[in-house]
């Protein structure tokens, strides 16, 4: 890599802030003790933790600092929300429902839920890209004991109605868990106002380390640890405490809660800029969800008669990384089932591309997607043995 | 999921790209599933491929097959061309990802259609015996 | 804290090498992409992924790399392998023996899956705090699935006989885990030459980063992933990949492998020392499991006639931290389990000390921690209502 | 678990520690589960605690309660002394982490037992009305 790169894809991963990195540091040498421990390395370890948890149980606005619990990533967070409230007590039965477009760690769990006596339904979200509460209300059932919509979809940018659609389970008397791994920290999330019962969340998607995660539960419910052993995190979850990564989540916390209303105008006026240019420059293209509400940092793209995948390699042959829901990119034969969820044919879902910005994202650095991406579209229709006879001919 | 540097170079600048107007057998393939669409085009002397072309829709893996096989297939007799394995394909591109094993089944399937097209269109029997037998190897969904 | 403080509960967590800390760095800012992103973000975090693995797999001499699962730590480590293992293939039932005095990351996933159609065997270590292959032999049935006993002791510092308790698990066609967070590192580790299906490993344990682990699992085993959702690391474990965890775990383990012949050499030395200067000066005091094989870094002390968590506290306020198994250190009412599979009485088990040595231990640490705790032991045993009667007078 | 600094204080330096030789009341008490041993000795004139001193074998709360319950029953009468409940011990101490609740009962109940031993010995009836109720708080194993 010797030109500078272009780093666009945020929703997957996003660089560790150097301020979180050095917020870090003194928890890996210097307060490196178990905060179980009951000396005074265990005690300085200890506050540190509960440093942090206080700090993000503001941030997101818990009632109090132990509905905040540290896990190792959203993964985590997901599976422990969807197996520990629906097996809490004991409990073997009930219905369950999940938005089909949910992110596979909060999939697969509801699916082994459904194989273990649960009864599971997969939502629809509208082609908008949007999880309606109407249509969740008449999915809800008196059996109903817990749904989960994420709050702001990886793929699309969508944002979900989540005060809505917890309000709707809650006159079921169902628990609302939202998986807030994307939208934390780029929209507001606020634990109370929105009225959820748990909500999951990743440190790598806000600038803080990999390998950390928050569970938020709400006081009083009740919960079977997913991870078992010595008890710790108030014996709702297991597992020497990462000190340092709490420590590292309450700082990149911190940061983007801070920059989060400049950072939104800024990433917003980026992504529309984008959004026009590309549009404007390729025919066959659009964004999807384009009407519906969306996070400031996630553009979804379908160019049709191209293959998401080739138009990847080829961005980053040229120094830009972006991802796409193309099958042929997840080493999976089905395109993304997010696209699949809105309906969107499979053979175009194949030519989606998905630019996410971040904090580094400059308005060089939208002009070189663009300046890039319009030749290697029109290259790439050029070789496709179909694009004539589907799409018409590509502009000039 | 990596490719190795000899997928990036047939990707990044293919070999034979485009098609023969004047072809003497084409063959068109597709996997509807993944959603690679492949068109090979032959000119043939003497039953012996004088020149190959491809065009594909699809990944990185599609396309370096296609523009790959072209190479191997020109200047072999059709009977030769027709033998061509999926799994010589992934050798002479030093491996591919075992997902992406089904995108050289579909340039070689295009090889023999395209063969069979001008057995056919010349009044012969098609000789390929057919797509070679796809494997669906283990595949997942996007880890992110 | 203003004197140099002496840390002496390197069984509890260890002190992040600095070279460790180093080794991380680049991963934080620098390398920062997704292991499983196509562009060249994504395949530099993949090597550097891959890399850590393959050093991981020679450390433990796995017979591939892939039989390396990096996780977050001990506990989901060791929860993965008990659950992952029994229920793989949707298996409902079988027969499941883990020593009695395993890890509670190891006995809760035991009691879960008692719960749930599996039947549970609980072997008790000797007396000596080891568990013999004969006991193991007489508990195993033909239906018996899996059996897991840790490599090392956490409070006895007991070696278990890990070749033969495989063998004979083996005979009966069942699998073997072994939880090896505390020996990892500190004796020698050879998965082909233990002949283990199944492993678990924690970074903190051994100067690496707290929230790392790893779950060495044989090639070919089935197996249920316990954390569900992007399907990264081959399908057995998901969740974004933590590469600078990774590649610090790594690190921590070639460091310490490197040294670890002659670390063993030192620690036992310190430990001796230490041990038999306490013995000398306190009657009534004993170690637990001295003429077992024990690890070089653990000594478990009965002093009789005291509690454990007085010593602790007063230790702690002379600035050495320890560790006890004292009832009323945890939290618990009851004396730590690992004392009571050795039948240790109650009454003396609360009077135990664990003192555990690492790689920054000294000389003059251990004279500081022996001038310290003998006044101390006098004092409380001078406290106590019935130390003359039940111990008759102590030294003077 | 973390202790206050009031309860860091009386168990680094304990108040009235020790036997009184010729006490009036004796409270031998002793929690078997948790293996807490405590022995209160009271020394009394007209009926008031003149002196109050205490030997304990347990943790730092049981210590730490232990000292300060002598200290809160000094000078009181026994009226007043036996109706020290564990609630008032913990405040004193600045809070008592919940799992060592128990600890504070033990104080109050060795109390309790050297009053009724002084009653006893001197021909009247015990007032203390037995020890104290103990409520098991939920607890665990260490979290190691
Ligand atoms: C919406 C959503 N949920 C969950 C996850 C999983 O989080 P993690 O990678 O921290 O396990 C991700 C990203 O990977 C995500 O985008
Ligand atoms: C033997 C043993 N197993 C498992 C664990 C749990 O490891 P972790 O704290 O990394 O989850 C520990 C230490 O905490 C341990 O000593």
């Amino acid at each position: 890599m010797t030109e500078k790169r272009v780093y666009l894809d945020n929703a997957a991963t996003t660089r560790t802030d150097p301020r979180v990195v050095a917020a870090m540091e003194e928890f890996f040498t210097d307060t490196y003790g178990n905060a179980n421990s009951l000396h005074a390395e265990g005690r300085a370890a200890h506050k540190a933790l509960e440093d942090a948890r206080a700090r993000v149980a503001g941030a997101i606005n818990a009632s109090r600092p132990d509905e905040v619990l540290f896990t190792s990533g959203g993964t985590e967070s997901d599976n422990s929300a969807l197996i520990g409230l629906a097996t809490a007590g004991g409990r073997t039965s009930g219905h369950i429902v999940v938005s089909a477009f949910e992110h596979h760690a909060v999939l697969e769990p509801a699916e082994w839920l459904g194989k273990r006596g649960f009864d599971v339904t997969l939502l629809k979200p509208r082609a908008d890209g949007v999880v309606h509460a109407e249509d969740l209300r008449d999915v809800l059932r008196d059996d109903t004991i817990l749904v989960s919509v994420m709050h702001g979809n990886n793929e699309l940018g969508t944002i979900q109605p989540i005060r809505e659609l917890a309000a709707v389970t809650h006159e079921r008397d169902a628990l609302f868990h939202t998986d807030a791994a994307q939208t934390l920290g780029k929209i507001e999330f606020d634990a109370a106002e929105l009225g959820v019962d748990a909500a999951s969340f990743s440190g790598h998607k806000i600038y803080g380390p990999k390998g950390t995660g928050v569970l938020y539960l709400k006081k009083g419910l009740r919960f079977a640890p997913y991870l078992m052993g010595g008890g710790q995190e108030f014996r709702r979850r297991s597992g020497t405490q990462n000190v340092a990564g709490a420590q590292g989540f309450a700082a990149a916390l911190e940061i983007i809660v801070a920059e989060r209303e400049t950072e939104a105008v800024r990433l917003t006026k980026l992504r529309d800029r984008f959004e026009e240019a590309v549009v404007g420059k390729l025919d066959n293209t659009y964004v999807n969800s384009i009407d519906s509400p969306r996070m400031p940092h996630i553009t979804s793209l379908i160019v049709k008669g191209v293959e998401g995948e080739a138009m990847l390699l080829h961005l980053d042959a040229q120094g830009i990384a972006v991802s796409t829901g193309s099958a042929c990119s997840s080493g999976s034969l089905q395109a993304s089932h997010v696209l699949m969820a809105i309906d969107c044919p499979q053979e175009i879902a194949h030519g989606s591309l998905r630019v996410s910005l971040g904090r580094w994202t400059t308005d060089a650095d939208i002009d070189r997607l663009v300046d890039a991406l319009v030749p290697i579209v029109e290259r790439l229709r050029a070789m496709s043995p179909v694009y004539e006879k589907m799409f018409g001919t590509h502009k000039a | 999921m990596l490719y190795s540097d000899k997928v990036m170079d047939h990707f990044g600048s293919p070999h034979n790209m485009g098609v023969i107007e004047d072809a003497d057998g084409v063959g068109e393939v597709g996997n509807p599933v993944c959603g690679d669409m492949m068109k090979i085009t032959i000119k043939v002397t003497d039953d012996r491929l004088d020149d190959v072309k491809f065009q594909t829709l699809g990944c990185g893996a599609a396309i370096a097959t296609s523009s790959v096989i072209t190479d191997m297939a020109r200047g072999l007799s059709i009977e030769d061309a027709v033998k061509i394995t999926k799994a010589e394909i992934a050798r002479e591109l030093d491996g591919l990802p075992p997902a992406k094993m089904h995108c050289s089944v579909l340039a070689a399937d295009g090889l023999r259609a395209a063969v069979d097209d001008y057995l056919v269109k010349n009044g012969r029997e098609p000789i390929s015996g057919g797509p070679e037998h796809v494997e669906h190897d283990e595949h997942g969904h996007a880890a992110e």
